[in-house]
């Protein structure tokens, strides 16, 4: 079953990012960032274009090694690990650019992502041993699972290009859950969307929250979606935080109206 | 047992072919075009593996088939052979050893892929494409240095290996080598690249990014394609030296890399019976215009205007089939089969044959 | 009639197309004059002989795919050439390892048939030219010293080279002073000649490929060198004139024979070449003339002809090996148990009008 | 001391000759993203073409002396490679691009274009070589010790040049500026009213039209000319523009050059046999440090 | 009537993605094309500046006339050159080796001499102060957001009369989403005239004149602002409401 089985001791957080800080060049993307998230939230990151967020996702996914500062996943250090290695830790994230990879079916899509459990080498791959064909065929169980859950089976040997925009969203979603995350990172999953769509996004998300219990960090310019979702929303600025708090707060807090939410009298 | 006959049916062609060669119902010639056509085989194929199914460009693929040609060809004459003081080996141990030799040559050649898979972790396309070049004639030349094989006056001896089978039974042997090879060959790649582990190069041709963080080992990844690529180029090379009985490091220069690289984006990047089926086509065009009759027939307007002029069909040949290559591009700009297999484009082949 | 199948292994293009034109021209005088008598006379009957020329683009490697064309494809009963050492040195492998008989015309480099039971030749060999050209210069020039630059991938310049310096060393007058190599698609060589030029050198020995030399021998002089050149027997070709100029006028080449004053056979054969082809035969076209020459002695000594190829070449090579002496245009051979000929070798000289001239003949005592 | 002044010279002018060929790779692959492997006998042609010229200006019908042969060959060889190169573009790689086949299918269709020159030219010309007329009567000045020669001077000078002007293009300039746009994406040249086409021509005009240059400077050097002489210098300087940073202008040239210091050197020190080992170990070496070459910006992933 | 588009389709290969749609543009306004995801208003924009193959589409069908001058046989360079006919593509496809600034200028290329060109630069940057920090980044490390900026002001530096802009809101911060569409407002009230494809078909609306909305491949309602606002369906399925 998809669902985590083993039991998280609420005390250990899923992530985090003590005193982070990214330098490109002359130009400091992130200052002295600080996140703590336990088992189970449910929190948004916005912020300005700009600002740092996507950065701040790159970061924890091990895609930059951060300039200073550290970061763990459930307790344990990611510093010099390769991104996959912190993925197999437990981290999944989806891209602000839609990154499906295109000419392979919308199954291999989801079964190329579990490589983190392979457990045998080329050599059984070619002479197909016992344990090649064990883990293979759990393999496709869990992808198949995944897809009648997201009711993507009809799309099962279709190629991602051909799909429509929301699936698109949809089924990348799905990838990054295939590699059984605790923490799952997604990067303006409305962006593109018109607000129907959106809506079904909201659910969709929600659903996994439940389903998968996992924890979820997501960054979104659309406010509404935010509003809704979040539990907590982190306001980051230049690479710095300027504010924090549940959805109310943040809508009414001076700062964030001036830098980010702007008015929309038009 | 239907899902077996296309199997089937092929090991019965081999077959009839080894016993037609036995018997001289085809001659020589023949022989040595199945032969070629088998190598080609090898060599497309397992290009592939790099260049269609990682989508990198590499063009230095000859030098792998070199490494491996040497490689085997030294041994197979120490083993056998005279010209590097007397055979170490029995020859009547020659046909459980030659297969061996064989794989030796691949697994070197599968070694000396290293210098390129690991530049290859932080560069692609064209650099890479380069770095494979500069390898190709780091080898070829490392080669032309190294006089007690005769340097860049080539190698040769291996033949010896050859009259030792011959001595033993006296069949077509090599024809035997090469055809169980080339099955080896299809058969390796096609259970490697149809396993979730192997899907994983397509990922990275794909998107590196997003599979790097979906938990792709890329860099692994890499390094065996690389060297399953190179390994198998390196068996073709060790089959093509037995088969001339003489390497030379020019015979594996860029040309022949080239030659590789043709057949692989003719056939289809990444598609494995596109390689095949190119390799097929490009050798048998080849051979079917090296005849003098031919091309003297397709030149004969042009020779009928300028009398005086007697074209060479080895040269005539040259410009011809690139023609020929530079117009089916025209038309079909993604290959014979683009990225799809034999098995896409009829579903019903699905029913006679399985690779599980 | 039934035939006698000839292969041909030549060099068509690539580096020394002249060569290939040159004994294909001479071939097919050959070829008129014999069928024209009706063909070979063997053991009482007459046949005809068939020749199949094979183009091995100057290149070791083609040279082995087209003896094995030959052999495999066209089933040919005997090859002649390839001419070059670096053609020919593989391609007598090929010959040997396939039990075919092959005759090299203008191959001086002693592995081509050394351990070849099946290999033939119709020039002198390297440890003979060497020492000639050697002997030559010393006198010529009074040299003391010598450089030398050769080709590193042809099986010819390599072994020339070697079998100078040895020569030189020989004489005790003085050092090789430079001993550079090339390879074979070089065109610049301004790195060598610098060295070499440092070294000052009495003059250069350039055992190379005409081809080459047109672009050596100028270059050198671009590098301020003044000093006279000697070259092999690869020189003799009439393009070494063509490509290189006047920069060439003057130097001296030991070679197989000089067209100019020749005499008797030699003559005959030179007039009827010049009449049909228009031009002076190098020594290459002689050397394949007699080649085929001692190819028909060889077959009319196996005094039957088989059906069957492998049966037949057997024989050739055995009526091959039988011959013990040989009258060519050339000059006259005998054979070594090696089964190489031992004959003279001539010196010439780049004449300012680009002919060859005829400098001094060089026998073995 | 000269000895070492000798060699610097030798490496220079041939180091011009790889510079100049890489000048013209880089150029074209820093607009289309196409390793135009027919460079190198566009290269070959120039050679070709500009005997031709020559041989016909000298020729009875013209009868010029060869100094005025010499200036006038040198733009009409430009002209008509340029001419080669641009009907190459229309025939084989536009109708490609604009059928959207992926880039390596035009690089394939460039190597084969490479062989059907090459070919050809053997097919029609035959095998044996030619002999390029002299042209200036060199001369040979002997400057303590080193030997320098008009030629030599000629085509060092003519290689600074071409590159001093191409960086001026396509840095200075707007069609410079579009160049290196279209490099990077086709899609929206249009919509900033860039005529595409055109600018792609003038590529090939530029690219060509030097590699003509280079033929006829190289076929005044190196006089025999062969099919194939092309074919290695064409590589290699393709190497040498890729370990500058293929796409920069200055890296071409600083490559050319440090290809043809290597050779020069490895030849003077070892064996001559050495020279493409150790040539390639060392760019080998190099791209492992510098991934994207000399002076190729490291291509950042955005994500 | 300035731009008009007469029951045009278009396929990609051979699958249709227009079926004869019908709209227009007057000189001065600013109109709307809004609906779900693949209804066809990028192909709409694409075939209209006339792009290229492959990526653009090609017209089996209709007809799309400038000033009553039918421009399908027109030169993709001279949309923008001829007709001062600018588009902001979808995923902002800006010219990421090229610096912030030299993107700007490039857009300038088909522009005549003359034209004061530094004071416009200023009027993008007030526009987008961040561009004015960035302006000598290369423009591929910039962020999601910084780009769009950056593809909408190359369309405005084109010095073009007619804007056509995709999704130009898509990523960006509420705050800047804001401003850019009051800005669009001035420029049109200074004569600019704007087809705006947008996904928050609300703000949208509430900016533009007139509106299409699009179903796959066809227009299934139009109308001014007023009416497709009140329009019970349009609500239902565009609006969320
Ligand atoms: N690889 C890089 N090199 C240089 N600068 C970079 C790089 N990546 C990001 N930046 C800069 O860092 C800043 C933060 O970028 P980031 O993508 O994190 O912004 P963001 O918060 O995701 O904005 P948006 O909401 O528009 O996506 C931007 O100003 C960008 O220009
Ligand atoms: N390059 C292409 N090749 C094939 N079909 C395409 C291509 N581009 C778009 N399509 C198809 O054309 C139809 C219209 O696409 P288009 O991008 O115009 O929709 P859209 O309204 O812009 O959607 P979105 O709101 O996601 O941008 C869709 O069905 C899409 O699948
Ligand atoms: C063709 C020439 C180089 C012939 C020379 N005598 C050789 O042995 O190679
Ligand atoms: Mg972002
Ligand atoms: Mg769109």
């Amino acid at each position: 079953m998809m669902a985590q089985t083993q039991i998280q001791t609420d005390t250990t957080p899923v992530l985090e990012v003590r005193g982070m800080t990214q330098q490109f060049g002359g130009l400091r993307a992130v200052s002295d960032f600080n996140v703590k998230l336990m088992p189970g939230e449910l929190t948004g990151l916005i912020g300005p274009n700009g600002a740092g967020k996507t950065t701040v996702f790159n970061l924890v996914s091990g895609f930059y090694q951060p300039t200073v500062g550290e970061i763990f996943i459930n307790g344990q250090p990611t510093a010099g690990l390769k991104p996959h290695k912190v993925t197999s830790l437990g981290v999944a994230r989806t891209f602000q650019n839609i990154r499906l990879w295109n000419d392979m079916t919308v199954l291999d899509n989801i079964r190329v992502a579990q490589h983190y459990w392979l457990n045998y080498g080329f050599f059984s791959s070619v002479f197909r041993t016992k344990q090649y064909k064990q883990r293979e065929a759990q393999i496709s169980e869990e992808a198949y699972e995944l897809l009648e859950v997201f009711d993507l089976m009809q799309f099962a040997d279709e190629f991602p290009k051909n799909l429509p925009y929301g699936t698109q969203r949809k089924l990348e979603i799905a990838r990054a859950l295939s590699t059984h995350p605790k923490l799952l990172l997604l990067d303006e999953p409305a962006a593109g969307l018109n607000s129907a769509d959106a809506k079904d996004l909201i659910r969709l998300v929600r659903w996994i929250h439940e389903k998968f219990d996992v924890t979820i960090w997501m960054i979104e310019h659309h406010m509404d979606v935010m509003m809704e979702l979040c539990e907590q929303i982190k306001v980051i600025d230049f690479g710095e935080t300027i504010a924090e708090g549940d959805p109310e707060e943040i809508r009414n807090h001076p700062a964030v109206i001036t830098a980010y939410l702007g008015d929309d009298n038009i | 047992m239907r899902q077996y006959s296309l199997n089937v049916l092929m090991a019965f062609v081999a077959m009839l072919l080894l016993v037609a060669a036995h018997f001289g119902w085809i001659d020589n010639y023949i022989q040595i075009v199945v032969m070629t056509i088998g190598i080609n085989i090898i060599m497309s194929t397992s290009l592939n593996l790099v260049n269609g199914n990682m989508g990198e460009f590499t063009c230095g693929h000859a030098g792998f088939m070199c490494v491996g040609a040497y490689v085997s060809s030294v041994i197979s004459v120490f083993c056998f052979g005279t010209k590097l003081g007397d055979p170490m080996l029995p020859a009547s141990s020659v046909l459980l050893v030659f297969p061996f030799i064989l794989l030796i040559g691949g697994a070197v050649a599968a070694v000396s892929s290293l210098l390129v898979s690991i530049p290859s972790f932080k560069t692609r396309d064209d650099y890479l494409a380069i770095i494979s070049i500069a390898v190709n004639y780091m080898i070829i030349s490392a080669l032309e240095n190294m006089d007690f094989i005769g340097g860049s006056r080539g190698f040769q001896g291996m033949k010896d290996t050859y009259w030792a089978m011959i001595d033993i039974f006296d069949g077509p042997w090599m024809l035997f080598w090469v055809i169980l090879f080339t099955a080896f060959n299809v058969w390796v790649i096609r259970r490697f690249i149809s396993s979730t582990y192997g899907k994983g190069v397509n990922a990275i041709c794909q998107d590196e990014v997003a599979a790097e963080i979906m938990s792709v080992n890329t860099n692994k990844i890499k390094i065996i394609n690389f060297m399953v690529a190179a390994g198998l180029a390196g068996c073709a090379g060790g089959l093509y030296a037995h088969i001339i009985g003489y390497v030379n490091p020019q015979s594996f220069n860029i040309l022949k890399s080239t030659e590789a690289m043709v057949m692989v984006y003719l056939g289809g990047m990444g598609s494995l019976s596109g390689a095949i089926i190119s390799a097929i086509l490009f050798t048998g065009l080849m051979e079917i215009l090296r005849s003098q009759a031919i091309i003297d027939g397709l030149v004969s307007p042009i020779t009928f205007m300028f009398p005086d002029w007697e074209p060479s069909a080895g040269v005539i040949k040259w410009v011809m089939i690139p023609l020929l290559l530079v117009i089916v591009m025209q038309f079909r700009p993604e290959g014979i089969m683009g990225n799809r297999e034999l098995s896409d484009v009829f579903p019903k082949l699905k029913k006679f044959y399985r690779f599980k | 009639a039934d035939t006698i199948k000839i292969g041909f292994n030549i060099p068509m293009t690539g580096d020394i197309p002249e060569v290939g034109e040159g004994s294909k021209n001479a071939a097919e005088m050959y070829l008129a004059d014999i069928n024209g008598a009706g063909g070979v006379e063997v053991g009482g009957k007459k046949y005809m002989l068939e020749f199949v020329y094979m183009d091995n683009e100057s290149k070791a490697e083609s040279a082995v795919t087209a003896a094995l064309k030959l052999i495999e494809q066209e089933e040919v009963v005997a090859i002649i050439g390839p001419n070059s050492s670096k053609q020919a040195v593989p391609g007598g492998g090929t010959a040997n390892d396939n039990r075919v008989p092959m005759i090299s015309p203008w191959s001086t480099n002693p592995n081509t048939t050394l351990d070849r039971p099946w290999v033939f030749r119709a020039a002198f060999l390297d440890p003979f030219q060497g020492p000639v050209a050697a002997n030559f210069a010393a006198k010529k020039y009074n040299a003391k010293t010598a450089a030398v630059l050769f080709d590193i991938s042809n099986d010819y310049s390599v072994g020339l080279a070697e079998a100078f310096k040895a020569a030189w060393d020989a004489k005790g007058l003085g050092p090789v002073v430079a001993y550079e190599s090339h390879g074979t698609k070089d065109q610049d060589f301004s790195a060598q000649l610098t060295t070499i030029i440092k070294a000052n050198p009495d003059f250069i020995f350039v055992p190379d490929n005409y081809n080459q030399v047109a672009l050596i021998i100028p270059q050198a002089r671009d590098l301020g060198y003044k000093g006279p050149f000697m070259g092999g027997d690869a020189w003799g070709t009439p393009d070494l004139v063509k490509l290189c100029g006047e920069e060439c006028y003057g130097q001296y080449f030991s070679t197989h024979y000089a067209a100019a004053g020749a005499t008797g056979a030699t003559k005959v054969f030179i007039d009827r070449y010049k009449a049909k082809y228009g031009a002076e035969p190098a020594d290459y076209a002689a050397l394949t003339w007699d080649s085929i020459g001692l190819l028909v002695e060889g077959i009319k000594n196996a005094g039957k002809v088989e059906k069957n190829p492998r049966k037949m070449r057997q024989a050739i090579r055995d009526g091959l090996a039988a011959i013990k002496s040989f009258d060519g245009i050339t000059g006259s051979s005998k054979f070594d148990e090696q089964g190489d000929p031992i004959k003279c070798a001539v010196v010439v000289k780049v004449a300012n009008d680009g002919s060859f001239q005829f400098e001094e003949s060089v026998c073995p005592e | 001391m000269d000895f070492i002044f000798q060699n610097v010279l030798n490496a220079l002018q041939w180091g011009s000759f790889y510079a100049l060929i890489a000048l013209g790779y880089t150029l074209v692959y820093g607009v289309l993203r196409l390793i135009n492997f027919a460079h190198g006998d566009i290269f070959m042609v120039g050679a070709y073409i500009s005997f031709f010229v020559a041989g016909f200006l000298l020729g009875p019908l013209a009868g010029l002396s060869p100094m005025m042969t010499f200036l006038l060959t040198v733009p009409l060889t430009m002209i008509l490679t340029a001419c080669v190169g641009v009907t190459l573009e229309r025939i084989a790689y536009r109708p490609l691009r604009r059928k959207g086949a992926h880039r390596l299918y035009v690089v394939i269709t460039a190597l084969m274009c490479g062989l059907i020159l090459e070919y050809s030219n053997l097919a029609v010309l035959g095998a044996s070589r030619l002999k390029f007329p002299e042209l200036v009567d060199k001369q040979i000045w002997n400057v303590g010790g080193v030997a320098i020669t008009n030629l030599k001077v000629l085509v060092i000078v003519a290689a600074i040049a071409v590159f001093l002007f191409l960086q001026w293009v396509v840095t200075r300039t707007r069609v410079g500026m579009a160049m290196r746009a279209i490099s990077y994406d086709k899609f929206a040249i249009p919509l900033m009213g860039i005529p595409m086409d055109n600018i792609i021509v003038i590529t090939f005009i530029l690219g060509s039209g030097f590699a003509g240059l280079a033929g006829l400077l190289f076929a005044m050097s190196y006089p025999v000319l062969e099919p194939f002489m092309g074919m290695l210098i064409g590589w290699k300087a393709f190497i040498a523009a890729v370990v500058g940073g293929i796409g920069d202008i200055k890296g071409a040239f600083v490559g050319g050059f440090l290809l043809g210091a290597i050779e020069v050197a490895v030849v003077t020190v070892f064996p001559s046999t050495y020279r493409d080992l150790f040539a390639f170990t060392i760019l080998l070496l190099i791209l492992w440090m510098k991934p994207t070459g000399l002076f190729g910006i490291p291509q950042s992933t955005k994500i | 009537m300035l731009l008009q588009v007469e029951n045009l389709e278009v396929k990609y290969g051979n699958i249709q993605a227009l079926h004869g749609i019908s709209f227009h543009v007057n000189e001065g306004e600013i109109v709307t094309l809004i609906g779900a995801n693949g209804a066809g208003k990028t192909t709409s924009l694409y075939t209209i500046t006339r792009l290229p193959p492959p990526e653009a589409p090609r017209v089996v069908g209709g007809d799309i006339k400038f000033m009553g001058e039918s421009i399908l046989k027109t030169r993709p360079s001279d949309v923008v050159k001829k007709l001062h006919l600018a588009l902001s593509p979808e995923g902002r496809r800006i010219f990421g080796n090229l610096t912030v600034m030299e993107n700007l200028k490039l857009a300038t290329y088909a522009r005549e001499k003359g034209a004061d060109l530094d004071s416009e630069y200023e009027r993008i940057f007030e526009l987008f102060p961040r561009l004015k920090e960035r302006r000598n980044q290369r423009s591929e490390s910039l962020s999601g957001g910084e780009q769009q900026m950056l593809a909408v002001g190359r369309a405005l530096m084109t010095g073009c009369k007619i804007l056509l802009l995709d999704e130009p809101s898509m990523g960006l911060a509420p705050v800047l989403k804001y401003e850019l569409f009051r800005k669009l407002k001035q420029l049109n009230e200074e004569g600019m005239t704007i087809l705006l494809v947008e996904q928050n078909a609300n703000l949208a609306l509430h900016l533009a004149h007139r509106g299409y909305v699009l179903d796959t491949g066809n227009i299934v309602a139009e109308g001014t602002s007023e009416e497709l606002l009140g329009n019970p369906e349009v609500k239902k399925a565009y609006l969320g409401g």
